[in-house]
């Protein structure tokens, strides 16, 4: 492949890790929804190029899918819950913004130590969009741990997930793209429906992880 | 073969007569030391033909092991006794038992006596039955220990074979035997109630152990009891004698000239050592019960160490 | 024949599929749990069709050999069984009121999904196919363990669901690099996912890639697998789900993700340079046994005991499998075969022990030998077995892995011999409390079905004295796939 | 024609039969004594069985091979010397067990938990001693051990057998596990299980040696060495008595058939510093048990120490075997085990004759402490008598059987001067010593055991309405005392008969003995060491029938019944008499400080007042002290901490999945 497309590839890609690290930093909810949705945007971006350069038509599907249901429906969706629950704005981050920060840089490096182990044979754009990708993947999951709000939590996941289709879609020809982004799409609407429910039903006063975990299995 | 057989018969008649005799020699010695008249030689048969006499008391709560025991003991002890050699060695039975099974019979004869103590249910008996069994869980390892370090010189337990051998001049002069002699002594002591370790001739129950187990025995089965208790003595001293002052011990097989040697030595050598325990007697004081085990467990330790010499010296 | 044969397969999965479709629509939930046997039992019978049947060649997407018939026979097996448990224990369900008619008939449509997510996974030739099969059984049993609607209920569900789906989501990166590493090989498209593909050409891969995946499938399947510490969701999905899926969590589900694991431990140990699984695996497997032999002492709840238990022994067939060997890998077939059965059978009996006293509090019950000897002895046997002492199976699979290990690796027998002492005098205890001493709790007569819980037993303690020589020259050539 | 095993074979399985249709029918009332019947008969054939083969052909060795249990090994049984020794020890006392039982069932509360067990767990003792190969040996061993748990929680509802039950089946699985790693070691990689397999490899010196330690820790457990003992004391008493008498008489046998099987026969030639350890631990092991004993004052448990006592004089015997196996000196090594062997046939006589007297007492008053026993000499002739017989075996008296075995081990002893290593020197002596101190006060231990029970005065009103126990225990008991008495007066048959098992497996055997004039035996020659039974017998009863006669003939008969002696204090009350604490009082002074930390504490009353002076003792069981407790401790202890992780919320549990990710990519990164 010529050297502009694999580029723009990168840059795509590279931006996606840098979105990433801009919802480590975010400490409300709202900004760090908005953030997502940035995410969501690049991810359909270089979803698509993807989808170009390898010509793979179905990828504009996953592509799609990415941009209306995760850049729109679920922030949105995310923004009239928290408007529902009237839950405070700010997320009580368990780990300081700092300790975060170095992590993921940490956890950025390792990915890319990780991957360039790889043999060099191997497809060069794989390789970095592995890297990345398992990048964003580390990250999401730090974001996951470091939220004690359970929004926040499934954003953590849904951003996790995204560098999950980057690397189905970085991988040339690999099957079952599509279906896995809309499962994961299902998925994340079950997850996001459970946290409302869990609302509706009165069961919890607020969606704090914290607070739903009051029971903890055995009582003591 | 007869001839034999009446050796043994001889000997067994003899520790049964000698026995008293022995005792009354004791206290005879003893009653001299002490500047005063004392009893007869023959007061002991004399006590034990009274006794039979008597009519016996039998306590209401006594049952039939109270009334067999007096026999037991004077069977198992007389049997051991028999088996000593006494003037003569290797006599026709003397392979029915080695040393270890003598001081096994002695020990059977002191299980049922303390049984017989429990079995009427005073205090004084349980006293002297339970004392009894503590002196006695510490003079037989003793015992053992003496025994094994006469195997290991003479490489037997049959006492006729060490006998000889002791008598042998290869024996030589030994640390580990001297210290088995003075642990024997100690555990003769002991075993036969003698002062320091007991009092024969004490009236105060509390202080009493042998004496506690047989309170509550009177008449004929007193007299058994002390028959075998005289028979006892006799047979630690003919032990040590057999052992320690072989000499003139008429061997396998001797003719009538040996025997008769035999016999005069026997009594000799009884005298001397019934003089030496009068002596010593005299001379100590009873201790405490409890410091009884410090005793014995000198004894035990010096027996002990007589056998670890010797292991080591054999390797020599 | 192939023509028959491939019916049989697709019955495998057609008939779960077919029957969960009708149960949703039936009403009557007597029906429904009646559908619900029948179906499981046509299942069965399709599975044990498999063995007189020549097989297919393997498709893209289906495959069946050595290895998976044995997981397929055993699933659909213990999927009857529970499925005759759980038509005596929900009809309790429902008159005490817990359930409603509507939950049933989500139930029974739900445990028919699940199955067939599980025959799907079992069958599935293609990583990506098992991936989905996989998750899809997760999710159903997800819905299913919250299906009391209690707070622990959805607490539990809730927190199986977040693993869960973390737990997905690493598995497919791993499906997804493993995949990377096989399309420069294979070349793009479904191939480069067929596993029966990938196990040929695995030698050539790229090994730091494959390394990766593993770790990451290692850790997705290893969730559900339920190894420590990624045990998290088990004991309370075990404990607060009603008890047929409890039975058939620990029975089958924690199988599934084995399965899953192993398959891809033969396509590591194929390519040579890659890191070697079996060390990975030991450890999971050690840390498991251990952690869970001492969580077993603290337990108050007689499912979480046992949902705790099924950790312990997921941890010791890692570690058997882990250890590799003819020897090692027959037992862990072996022990993962007897713990399926055993511990499901322990299942129906604590289900009815739970209706009959109205508590799953240990402390509450005592005295079962004597207020309910059909299951307190029921339950003494399948702890006496669980506990791996003879005459029942689960102790030759423990002889054989104790004894071979130690003659290996002394040094890895001895935390091993620790858990396995360490839980056995938790278990005892426990026991000891459960079944023995003055009466305590609920005294009502039990309608229970004994059959399913003793059919198990027996056929555990059958295996303990005598294996079939068939059986047992399958299960040596499945060590042998193994290796 | 059958081969002999495979008819051995049936034995178990008819048992194992039994035991299912004792599970079925175990409510009918005629249940009690069909099962036993059913078990005595059982055990009788397979007793004629065995007796026939070592009649026909002692040294042939039958083997068959089932095809069960480890499918490629398939299960292996041989019947040898050495398992048909013990499958005679095993089905005597299963026999007379049996016959017992079919009296003293009949006051079984619950026989239900005990009738299916019964069966089941001799079925597992034959199956033990049969077994030929590694699974089938830890099947059987593991099913006995099983059984016998069942029997222990007979009587469930009390909780100090549920405690003593717990106990029992996590040593015995610990046991189990050690006997597995050591036939892991003997095994090999390459898992070859049959005994037969393993006889063929010599293990390497290390090898040897853990499998020694393995050895003694799992047969040890089972067999009750100290520290292990700590299970025994409360198992044994804790089941009904006739099963207590299975349990302490023969299942510590088979535990010690195990310990044979394993180090004289599978693991080659010994090193000679193994016969050291076993010496040592077998020494203390006998001091430290009859101590124990001598403190207790339950009758069961009392006899459950003196079976520790015995088994560390069996270890002891059998260590010497192995010194001397290992210095090829095989007269004296034969000499050595024959007396261990000898002395497991004598023991597995008098302790269940002991333990039947005990559950003669139980059965009659319902007490098993003997403080509140006393006289019974007066209301159970019978027993009183048979126990007698039973207490003076075990005290190692002549003429009985006791003796003579201890007198071979003494004998054994009396060879180690020819021992080349110093260590050995200096050890086997001290260990005679131990022996000599263990064997006084076993009598001294079995002077309080009869004395407290049967002699005195009754020490409470249970002894007054006691009455004689049916016709099948006493006639298991009389069975028993008759062959304490004979095989003490004719040892020389059994010591020839014992020639079987030490020819194959040391290579040499004891000079034949019944050849011998008078029936005496001699271990190495006569002008060394003699011992006739029989004759020390005849002389004894002589000379006392002739005392009785002369007594009879010249001396008064005149008796009275009278008060006793009591400083003029008559009739003391009966609690005045001695206790079995105050009996043991002297020796618990004397030894009591270094072997349990006795401590003696007089409570004094303030001066003037008139409530009494009070002593109080408390003793402690070191073993217990110094290794379950703390053990226990670190499980509540880890316990404790670990629990925590049941208590955390959903994202510290994804930061632990989280961190576990990130150490393993770490590692995967910092893979060379």
């Amino acid at each position: 492949m010529n050297g502009l497309t694999f580029d723009i590839a990168h840059l795509l890609a590279g931006s996606l890790v840098l979105v990433s690290f801009m919802m480590l930093y975010q400490d409300r909810l709202f900004a760090l929804i908005n953030v997502f949705a940035l995410h969501a945007v690049v991810l359909a971006l270089s979803v698509a190029w993807q989808a170009y350069i390898q010509d793979a038509h179905h990828l504009y599907i996953t592509a799609a899918i990415a941009l209306v249901f995760k850049a729109i429906v679920i922030p949105v969706g995310l923004h009239r819950i928290i408007q529902r629950l009237g839950i405070h704005r700010d997320i009580e981050t368990a780990v300081g913004i700092g300790p975060t920060m170095l992590a993921g840089i940490g956890l950025v490096t390792l990915s890319m130590v990780l991957m360039l182990r790889v043999t060099p044979e191997a497809d060069p754009l794989a390789r970095e969009d592995l890297a990345f990708a398992l990048s964003i993947i580390l990250l999401g999951l730090l974001v996951m741990v470091t939220r004690r709000n359970a929004v926040s939590q499934v954003v953590g996941f849904m951003s996790l997930e995204n560098g999950l289709v980057l690397a189905a879609t970085g991988a040339k020809g690999m099957p079952l793209v599509v279906e896995i982004s809309v499962a994961f799409s299902i998925l994340i609407a079950f997850i996001v429906i459970g946290v409302f429910l869990f609302r509706i039903r009165e069961r919890f006063d607020s969606v704090d992880v914290g607070a739903l975990d009051d029971y903890r299995g055995e009582r003591q | 073969m007869i001839f034999q057989l009446a050796v043994q018969g001889a000997q067994m008649l003899l520790v049964l007569l000698l026995a008293p005799l022995l005792i009354g020699f004791v206290r005879k010695v003893k009653a001299r030391l002490l500047r005063r008249q004392g009893p007869p030689l023959i007061q002991p048969y004399r006590d034990l033909i009274r006794l039979m006499r008597k009519e016996v008391v039998l306590a209401d709560n006594a049952s039939w092991l109270f009334r067999v025991t007096p026999y037991l003991i004077f069977a198992a002890t007389w049997v051991a006794a028999a088996l000593v050699p006494t003037f003569a060695a290797g006599l026709e039975f003397s392979w029915t038992a080695d040393l270890i099974v003598i001081v096994a019979l002695l020990g059977s004869a002191r299980f049922f006596q303390a049984l017989a103590g429990m079995d009427v249910g005073t205090s004084f008996g349980g006293i002297g039955a339970s004392r009894e069994v503590m002196i006695a869980s510490l003079a037989e390892p003793a015992m053992l220990l003496i025994v094994f370090s006469l195997a290991l010189v003479a490489g037997a337990t049959q006492l006729s074979t060490v006998a000889a051998f002791m008598g042998s001049p290869e024996v030589g002069l030994r640390v580990s035997l001297g210290m088995s002699l003075i642990a024997l002594v100690m555990v003769a002591i002991a075993e036969n109630a003698r002062i320091p370790v007991d009092n024969p001739a004490t009236h105060l129950e509390l202080t009493m152990v042998h004496e506690a187990m047989i309170l509550e025995y009177s008449g004929r089965h007193l007299a058994m009891i002390e028959l075998a208790t005289f028979l006892k003595l006799l047979l630690y001293v003919s032990l040590i004698s057999c052992v320690f002052l072989p000499w003139g011990l008429a061997s396998v097989g001797a003719g009538p000239k040996a025997l008769a040697i035999g016999a005069a030595a026997y009594l000799a050598k009884l005298a001397v050592l019934a003089i030496l325990l009068a002596v010593f007697e005299t001379a100590v004081a009873k201790m405490r019960v409890f410091r009884v085990p410090d005793f014995l467990g000198a004894a035990l330790m010096l027996a002990l160490l007589g056998t670890l010499l010797l292991f080591v010296s054999r390797s020599l | 024949m192939t023509a028959f044969s491939f019916n049989a397969v697709a019955a495998i999965l057609l008939i779960p599929a077919g029957a969960a479709a009708i149960l949703a629509a039936l009403p009557n939930y007597k029906m429904t749990a009646v559908v619900n046997v029948v179906a499981s039992l046509l299942t069965l019978l399709a599975a044990l069709s498999l063995f007189i049947t020549e097989r297919p060649a393997p498709g893209q997407y289906l495959i069946i050999d050595d290895l998976n018939i044995v997981f397929i026979v055993l699933n659909t097996f213990v999927g009857f069984t529970t499925g005759v448990f759980s038509a005596s224990y929900i009809g309790h369900e429902l008159e005490t009121g817990r359930l409603t008619a509507p939950n049933l008939r989500f139930y029974h449509a739900m445990y028919q999904i699940m199955m067939f997510g599980m025959n799907l996974a079992f069958v599935s030739n293609n990583i990506g196919l098992m991936w989905v099969a996989v998750e899809l059984a997760t999710l159903t049993t997800v819905l299913m363990v919250g299906i009391y609607r209690t707070h622990e209920a959805l607490e539990a569900a809730w927190k199986y669901f977040i693993l869960g789906s973390v737990g997905i989501a690493l598995a497919l990166f791993g499906t997804i690099l493993v995949y990377m590493a096989a399309q420069p090989v294979v070349g793009e498209g479904t191939n480069a996912m067929v596993w029966s593909v990938l196990i040929e050409k695995a030698a050539h891969f790229d090994p730091a890639l494959l390394s990766v995946a593993f770790i990451f499938l290692l850790l997705g399947y290893g969730t559900k697998v339920g190894l420590a510490p990624l045990h998290a969701w088990l004991p309370d999905a075990h404990a607060e789900g009603p008890t047929p899926i409890s039975a058939v969590l620990s029975g089958l589900l924690l199988n599934v993700a084995l399965y899953a694991v192993l398959r891809f431990k033969l396509l590591l140990a194929a390519s040579p340079e890659a890191i070697g699984p079996g060390p990975l695996m030991v450890t999971m497997g050690l840390t498991s046994l251990i952690f869970a032999a001492f969580m077993l002492y603290r337990r108050r709840d007689i499912k979480r005991l046992f949902a705790y238990s099924s950790i312990e022994h997921m941890g010791i067939i890692v570690f058997a499998f882990g250890m590799g060997g003819p020897l090692a890998n027959f037992a862990g077939l072996l022990h993962m075969v007897m713990h399926s059965l055993t511990k499901s059978a322990i299942f129906f009996a604590v289900g009815h022990i739970a209706q009959v006293k109205g508590t799953q509090k240990i402390s509450e019950i005592r005295g079962l030998t004597e207020s309910h000897p059909g299951l307190g002895w029921a339950l003494v046997i399948g702890v006496v077995a669980i506990a791996g002492l003879p005459p029942l199976g689960i102790f030759m699979s423990e002889f054989l892995v104790v004894s071979s290990t130690f003659a290996r690796h002394p040094w890895l027998a001895i935390p091993l011999v620790f858990g396995l002492l360490i839980a056995f005098g938790a278990l005892v205890l426990r026991l000891t409390g459960l079944a023995f001493g003055e009466p305590r709790g609920g005294t009502a007569p039990v309608e229970a079905s004994y059959v399913p819980m003793y059919s198990h037993l027996a056929l555990v303690f059958a295996a303990g004295i005598y294996l079939p020589a068939p059986l047992v020259a399958w299960f040596q050539h499945v060590a042998g796939i193994l290796g | 024609m059958i081969s002999t095993v495979a008819l051995l074979l049936c034995g178990p399985a008819a048992l194992l039969g039994t035991a299912v249709l004792a599970g079925a029918f175990s409510r009918r009332a005629s249940a009690t004594r069909l099962v036993y019947g059913a078990a005595l008969a059982i055990s009788a054939a397979l007793l004629v069985i065995v007796a026939d083969h070592l009649m026909g052909n002692p040294g042939e060795v039958s083997a068959v091979t089932l095809p069960l249990g480890l499918p490629w090994t398939g299960a292996r049984f041989r019947l040898d010397g050495l398992s048909a020794f013990f499958l005679i020890v095993v089905n005597l006392g299963g026999a007379v067990t049996s016959l017992y039982g079919v009296g003293y069932g009949q006051h079984e509360s619950a026989p239900h938990r005990v009738l299916p067990f019964y069966p089941a767990f001799l079925a597992g003792m034959n199956l033990v001693v049969l077994a030929n190969d590694a699974f089938a040996f830890l099947l059987s061993w593991e099913f006995m051990s099983l059984a016998s748990w069942a029997l222990v929680m007979a009587h469930h509802r009390d909780e100090a057998n549920r405690r003593a039950a717990y106990i029992y089946l996590v040593m015995a699985s610990f046991g189990t596990l050690a006997l597995l790693l050591a036939f892991g070691l003997l095994a090999g990689p390459a898992g070859t299980y049959a005994f037969d397999a393993m006889r063929t490899v010599q293990p390497g010196p290390l090898a040897a040696g853990a499998v020694l330690a393995l050895m003694l820790l799992g047969a040890g457990s089972k067999a009750g060495l100290v520290p292990l003992h700590a299970w025994l004391p409360l198992a044994h008493p804790a089941a009904p008595s006739h099963v207590s008498a299975l349990m302490s008489g023969i299942m510590t046998k088979v535990a010690i058939y195990g310990f044979v099987r394993v180090v004289f026969d599978l693991l080659g030639a010994p090193a000679w510093w193994s016969g050291v350890a076993v010496l040592l631990i077998g020494g203390v092991t006998a001091v430290l048990g009859i101590l124990h004993a001598l403190m207790e004052k339950d009758l069961k448990r009392l006899l459950a120490y003196s079976t520790i006592e015995n088994i560390g004089v069996i270890f002891a015997s059998l260590g010497l075997a192995l010194a001397f196996k290992a210095n090829a000196m095989p007269s004296a090594a034969a000499l050595a085990f024959t007396a261990a062997l000898f002395h497991v046939l004598n023991h597995s006589f008098f302790k269940s004759l002991l333990f039947f007297g005990a559950g003669a007492v139980l059965s009659a008053t319902g007490e098993r402490d003997m403080e509140r026993l006393g006289g019974l000499i007066h209301r159970l002739p019978v027993t009183s008598f048979v126990f007698l017989v039973g207490c003076v075996s075990i005290s190692a008296l002549p003429p009985f059987n006791g003796f003579a075995s201890e007198w071979l081990a003494f004998q054994a002893i009396l060879q180690s001067p020819d021992l080349p290593q110093w260590g050995l020197k200096v050890i086997v002596p001290a260990v005679g010593g131990m022996l000599a101190l263990a064997a006084a006060l076993a009598a001294a231990c079995f002077v309080k055991a009869f004395g407290i029970t049967f002699l005195g005065r009754a020490r409470s009103a249970v002894v007054e309405q006691a009455h004689e126990v049916d016709r099948f225990s006493l006639a298991a008991m009389a069975v028993l005392a008759v062959l304490c008495l004979l095989a003490g007066l004719l040892p020389g048959f059994v010591i020839d008969g014992l020639s079987t098992v030490t020819l194959p497996l040391i290579g040499d055997r004891m000079p034949v003995q019944t050849a011998q004039p008078w029936l005496s035996i001699v271990p190495i020659a006569e002008s060394r060491s003699s011992y006739n039974g029989l004759l020390v017998f005849v002389f004894i009863t002589i000379s006392a029938s002739l005392a009785a006669f002369f007594i009879h003939r010249f001396a008064s008969h005149a008796l009275r019944r009278g008060l006793a002696w009591g400083c003029g204090f008559d009739d003391a009350a009966p609690a005045a008499q001695y206790t079995a604490v105050s009996f043991a009082q002297p020796i618990r002074r004397v030894f009591g400080g270094f072997a349990f930390r006795a401590r003696e504490t007089v409570e004094m009353p303030a001066p003037g007042t008139l409530d009494p002076a009070r002593i109080k003792v408390d003793i402690h069981d070191v073993a217990w002290e110094t290794f379950y407790q703390p053990i226990a401790g670190a499980i509540d202890f880890a316990t404790e901490r670990l629990n925590y992780l049941q208590f955390l919320t959903i994202r510290r549990y994804l930061t632990l999945v989280f961190l576990y990710l990130v150490i393993l990519l770490l590692v995967l990164a910092l893979w060379p």
